[in-house]
């Protein structure tokens, strides 16, 4: 019973209060380039996650047999084992998406967000827990990308998942589906973000206060 | 000859700049960039195993993946190859130049995972250049960093002493920082035909 | 003749003489009150400890408070009578100091004087213990002691005399009066000072506002070895020690340093005649001319003794034209506040300015626009709103990185500010912070040394004041005549 | 008797930030009447909603933020002055509306307000704008056809650099410098900114170095490089230096005290650097015009320039030889 709730705390961790994105801001590259359509954000975040979870599991099984001081290869030889396989199977089954997120597939190796799990959490903990933590992180990257995704189409192109949403007479702000446009709008979520979880710390702050 | 190796120059610093155009490099380009003197020497160390890394991963991919006819073990190779360089490099510097190592050296294993240096590998694989300009690919490209970074390291200098709200500070306001950069970048748009 | 000037710097109230007109063509009158309260802190260093008691009576010239140490100066009695009390007063600095109130009886007797007569003739070696004898501070506002001023370490040389004439301070028109009506007096106590240290030039340096005092200046300078008239352009602060020096000889005073080490001793022109006054009457300094005002009735420029109380100066002007909102002991750009009109006279008060109630309101600051105003006004070069920027977040060390410690609190900065921050006042407050430290880390250290082998191999580190006096005194004979 | 005690010094120039902003206001008057008078009621909505907005802007964000309401120092009436200066008056005026929030909210509110922004509000806006909708931006400017012969009222160009097919340049130097050319509201009347510009000076709102540089470097440059479509002639470089926002951008905005250097020679190699800028883009780059991206990138410079180009300091000179 405890340790399916810890499971449950562990996969939690990585959507809210770990988020990799906005929290912890790992991974940014990834989350300035391919974050021009909702569509494009959800399959990175995809890609990442099945790598998160596929080398966390990996990670944490071995982990016994890494020496620690050839570990940082091994966990990168592990990872790009399955960014080689995310590849590989993207180019086979949704050639259109592998071909606009282009170089970032690839790239996904030297995401820090992987990294980091691997060392800091695959390589002491069991594979159950790794696996969720992954997942826990992959999901939290992938709600982060496609949250921004959703926003940059909207404003950019009017639309969220290609399906119009501002109607014909919106006249897209092309600026945001630009570079400057990903920066910009990552930097304002960051700071909308960082205000919503202080307002929320200051109301449990308030709360104890009041029952004690 | 001259021209085009300027016009390419031109083309790698300003208008496919990786950090305002090509989103390469971000991490470091964020986290180094609080200081003039430590982005310069961030700078400097990236351009340093840029160059060397697009040299030996165009010979190992067309030395060795191509006739292999393994090219899908292109990643991984090259990751292998730049950790190994990065390394190599660490330990060369310690030795024969103290100095530039206690300038550069506490930059060096983070570029393993600066996502610019793999990236300018797998660009130039995808572009098919040539050896000369996969080298050259990799010092401009390299360079356009550095001078994203130093000028980024300067307007955070000055952001310091400015009353930036609580919410927007530290990564926030860099990004916006960096965001309106790119604009004023994109002006350099169609330099180069 | 070419004017000179030094780099950046501003122009206040270029537009109305400096605010000059009020008091400029009005001639000296002398003024004695039945009053007059002695402050015994005349100088920076060490104040004088009074030296008579209640009840004592005192002639005009009589020494009332004993110089302590070689940082400090003799200070004599200004009015002949009776002593009423020794008891202290609020300074103009922070604390409180000893003062001997004394009742003019206005018999103006004086004590027995000792003059050595020609400046020319006068043994040279005489010079400098008259002057420290008569209690001679620099008149021009920094009050530091004129002997010490003349007497430096071995090694140091000097081969120029300034003597600053420049008055670049609004409002005062005292130095101009002394250099119409008293131009030889001037010219002797220079030349007093040059024969004392053998000195073969010296310069008075006339801003070229007050055209009739260099006329003067020249027709009294005439004939006399070694002595020139240099105008200056009109521009604050010309008459700054360090801007004067850069205007007249084309060097600088290296950081931390003193205009010793740029081979010049620059002297104020009040100071010059109180040492022609020492030297060929042998009269202590008892009086001054002090230009008074702002929001007065009758502007005028006194001839005040020593001591006399601002309310009685006031009085003497024909009090005030409305209700008094600050009074400003020295110019406008770097006067200080006096907190009432009881304030007595110092012998650096060149003039008192007299603030309305409106004009004395402080503004509030508004945030800083890069104009760059501050930096095109500071005389030194300095940035002053990065320093600001430092100090108001109390970064010492980052604003002595910015060289706080070179301003010299001219106040240019802050007067062209068009956010009108507070700029002058931080800076004060950075220097007296960082001094405050260094001169508590040296005495830490100085305690430890002490503690550990007692020898004195210690005293390398420098910065306080009294340390500089310390060295001064020990190459005393050395230096005097080098 | 209470008196009040401070530090010195005791007075003021009567020079305060808000005069200076109204001063710049005042000197882009005869700029802004010059354009309404051109491009007629379009231009005066569209700088009034400019104007309007930013000021607003600037008010709600200090009344949310609750900071000290400072719209009366009237820096975001320049702000907004300027920015509809810059605009086409074909553009719509939610155009203006939108360009100005941004440059009160994001590029000036965001870093702290007045005095901490380190790119000028209301070119950064111009270039944002510009990236988001060029076809706003860059379409027709309407002008009064009287002023045009026949065959030239259909130009579609925003500045007469554009006019690449045009077989030779179509506006002389007088019409150039009266402004009877297609282009933003502001930059087309030469005559009306070289009053602003006396005006700025007489009052010491600004110094002349960064704008005289800065035109003369345009001018050199173009005298040695020529245009995308003429030849490198002295004719060209004075075409070069009156078309365009170079004159308005000199004057008005590379002066902008908040992102412009501080230190004389800092200043001029600033505004130099910018002239080359602006030089480069208009004979390489796809872009027409260069003068916003020019000034926009070497503000970014600036701290760089501030920080290496400083002042020597009194007193701190090499060890004198005895």
């Amino acid at each position: 019973m405890s340790e399916k709730k810890s499971l449950g705390k562990v996969f939690y961790n990585g959507i809210i209060p770990e988020n990799p994105t906005f929290r912890l801001v790992l991974g940014t590259c990834p989350t300035l380039a391919v974050t021009t359509s909702a569509l494009n954000g959800l399959g990175m975040g995809a890609a990442a996650t099945f790598v998160l979870v596929c080398s966390n599991i990996a990670i944490s099984l071995l982990r016994k047999f890494i020496p620690d001081q050839v570990r940082i290869p091994a966990f990168i030889v592990v990872i790009c084992t399955f960014v080689t396989m995310v590849q590989l199977l993207m180019q086979a089954f949704v050639p259109s998406l592998y071909e606009s997120l282009g170089i970032f597939i690839p790239l996904i190796v030297v995401n820090c967000i992987i990294l980091a799990r691997a060392e800091a959490f695959a390589s002491k903990n069991a594979p159950l827990a790794s696996a969720a933590d992954g997942l826990g992180m992959g999901v939290g990257f992938t709600l982060a990308l496609t949250l921004m995704g959703s926003i940059r189409e909207l404003i950019g192109s009017g639309s969220v998942f290609g399906l119009s949403v501002l109607g014909e007479s919106y006249e897209p702000m092309i600026l945001i589906v630009l570079a400057s446009g990903g920066f910009l709008t990552f930097g304002l979520l960051l700071g909308v973000f960082n205000l919503i979880v202080k307002k929320i710390e200051k109301k449990k702050a308030l709360k104890e206060v009041q029952a004690a | 000859m001259t021209m085009n190796v300027l016009l390419f120059m031109v083309s790698c610093i300003l208008t496919h700049n990786f950090i305002f155009s090509r989103f390469l490099g971000c991490c470091p380009f964020l986290g180094v960039s609080s200081k003039v003197e430590t982005s310069v020497s961030m700078g400097l160390a990236v351009t340093f195993v840029m160059t060397i890394a697009s040299l030996f991963c165009w010979l190992i991919y067309h030395l060795l993946l191509v006739p292999l006819d393994i090219t899908y073990m292109s990643t991984i190779s090259f990751i292998l190859v730049i950790a190994a360089l990065v390394q190599f490099v660490e330990m060369f510097l310690k030795k024969s130049s103290p100095t530039l190592y206690s300038a550069l050296g506490i930059y060096l294993p983070l570029i393993t995972t600066n996502c610019a240096v793999l990236g300018v590998a797998t660009l130039n694989m995808n572009e098919g250049y040539g050896l000369l300009q996969a080298v050259l690919n990799g010092t401009f490209s390299a360079l356009g960093f550095l001078l994203a970074i130093v000028l980024m390291a300067g307007v955070r200098e000055r952001l310091e002493t400015s009353h930036i709200p609580a919410c927007m500070k530290g990564f926030p306001i860099t990004l916006v920082s960096a965001g309106l950069m790119a604009v004023a970048f994109m002006g350099f748009q169609g330099l180069v035909p | 003749m070419q004017t000179k000037t030094f780099r950046r710097g501003i122009h206040p109230l270029h537009h109305m003489h400096e605010g000059k007109g009020p008091t400029r063509d009005l001639k000296t009158r002398e003024y004695v009150s039945d009053t007059v309260v002695i402050s015994m802190a005349m100088n920076i260093g060490a104040p004088a400890k009074p030296c008579v008691k209640k009840g004592d009576h005192v002639d005009i010239g009589q020494v009332i408070g004993e110089a302590q140490g070689f940082m400090s100066v003799p200070v004599h009695a200004s009015v002949s009578g009776e002593v009423v009390s020794v008891d202290s007063i609020p300074s103009l600095g922070a604390g409180n100091v000893q003062a001997v109130t004394i009742k003019n009886d206005f018999s103006d007797t004086w004590v027995e004087l000792h003059p050595l007569g020609n400046v020319e003739k006068v043994d040279p070696k005489a010079v400098i213990p008259a002057i420290q004898a008569a209690g001679i501070t620099g008149m021009g506002g920094a009050s530091f002691p004129t002997h010490v001023k003349l007497t430096f370490q071995a090694g140091k040389t000097c081969d120029t005399i300034i003597v600053n004439g420049a008055e670049c301070e609004t409002h005062l028109t005292a130095d101009f009066r002394l250099m119409l009506e008293h131009s030889t007096r001037i010219v002797d106590g220079l030349r007093a000072v040059m024969r004392a240290l053998n000195v073969k030039k010296g310069v008075i340096g006339i801003e070229d506002n007050k055209p009739e005092a260099i006329e003067a200046m020249q027709k009294a300078a005439q004939g006399r070895e070694g002595v020139s008239i240099q105008p200056l352009k009109t521009k604050y602060p010309q008459g700054g020690e360090k801007q004067l020096i850069e205007a007249i000889t084309g060097r600088q005073v290296p950081s931390g340093g003193l205009p010793i080490d740029a081979h010049v001793v620059v002297l104020n022109v009040g100071t010059c005649a109180a040492i022609a006054d020492a030297v060929i009457d042998g009269k202590p300094l008892i009086s001054r001319i002090c230009t008074v005002t702002g929001a007065v009735r009758k502007p005028a420029n006194l001839l005040l003794r020593i001591g006399t109380i601002t309310e009685d100066v006031i009085g003497e002007c024909g009090g005030y034209s409305e209700t008094p909102g600050k009074i400003v002991f020295g110019g406008m750009m770097t006067g200080i506040c006096a907190p009432n009109d009881q304030m007595p006279i110092f012998k650096s008060t060149n003039g008192i300015v007299v603030l309305g109630d409106k004009e004395s309101r402080s503004k509030d600051e508004s945030p800083c626009i890069h104009c760059g105003r501050c930096v095109a006004a500071c005389p030194i070069g300095l940035n002053p709103y990065q320093i600001k920027v430092a100090a108001d977040k109390s970064d010492f060390a980052t604003a002595e990185k910015l060289h706080v410690m070179d301003c010299i609190l001219c106040g240019s900065c802050a007067y062209q500010c068009p956010s009108r921050r507070w700029l002058t006042p931080s800076f004060k407050f950075c220097k007296d912070h960082i001094t405050a430290e260094a001169k508590a880390k040296a005495a830490a250290a100085k305690e430890r040394a002490s503690a550990g082998l007692s020898n004195a191999s210690d005293s390398k580190d420098k910065g306080s004041k009294e340390k500089q006096s310390a060295d001064h005194a020990s190459n005393k004979e050395g230096g005097a005549n080098k | 008797m209470s008196l009040r005690i401070s530090t010195a010094p005791h007075m003021h120039n009567p020079l305060t930030t808000q005069r200076l902003m109204q001063y710049v206001c005042i000197a882009l008057l005869p700029t802004a009447a010059a354009g309404v008078y051109y491009f007629g009621m379009p231009a005066l909505t569209l700088l009034l909603v400019s104007m309007a907005s930013a000021v607003a802007a600037e008010f709600l964000w200090q009344k949310i933020a609750r900071q000290p309401v400072r719209i009366g120092d009237c820096s975001a009436l320049v702000t907004g002055l300027i920015l509809g200066l810059n605009l086409p008056a074909s553009a719509p005026w939610w155009i203006a509306m939108i360009g100005s929030a941004f440059a009160i909210l994001i590029v000036k509110q965001l870093f702290g307000g007045l005095g901490d922004n380190f790119l000028n509000p209301a070119l950064a806006a111009r270039a944002v704008l510009l990236a988001s909708w060029p076809a706003h931006m860059a379409s027709s400017a309407f002008v009064k056809l009287s002023f045009y012969r026949a065959g030239l009222d259909t130009l579609s160009s925003a500045t007469p650099l554009a006019s690449a097919a045009a077989p030779e340049y179509p506006y002389s130097l007088l019409q150039l410098f009266l402004g009877q050319t297609p282009g933003a509201i502001g930059e087309v009347c030469k005559v009306a900114i070289l009053l602003g510009f006396l005006f700025l000076l007489l009052t010491g709102t600004i110094q002349w170095r960064i704008p005289v540089v800065m035109v003369g470097s345009v001018f050199v440059w173009t005298l040695l490089l020529g245009t995308k479509m003429l030849d490198a002639s002295l004719n060209t470089a004075l075409t070069a230096v009156l078309s365009g926002g170079v004159l308005f951008g000199a004057v008005f905005m590379a002066t902008d005290y908040v992102t412009s250097p501080i230190t004389p020679f800092a200043q001029t190699v600033y505004a130099f650097l910018i002239g080359l800028i602006i030089v480069v883009i208009r004979k390489f780059g796809i872009y027409p015009e260069g003068v916003t991206y020019a000034i926009l990138l070497m503000n970014i410079a600036t701290p760089l320039l501030d920080r290496f180009l400083p002042q020597k300091i009194y007193g701190h000179l090499k060890k004198e030889a005895k």
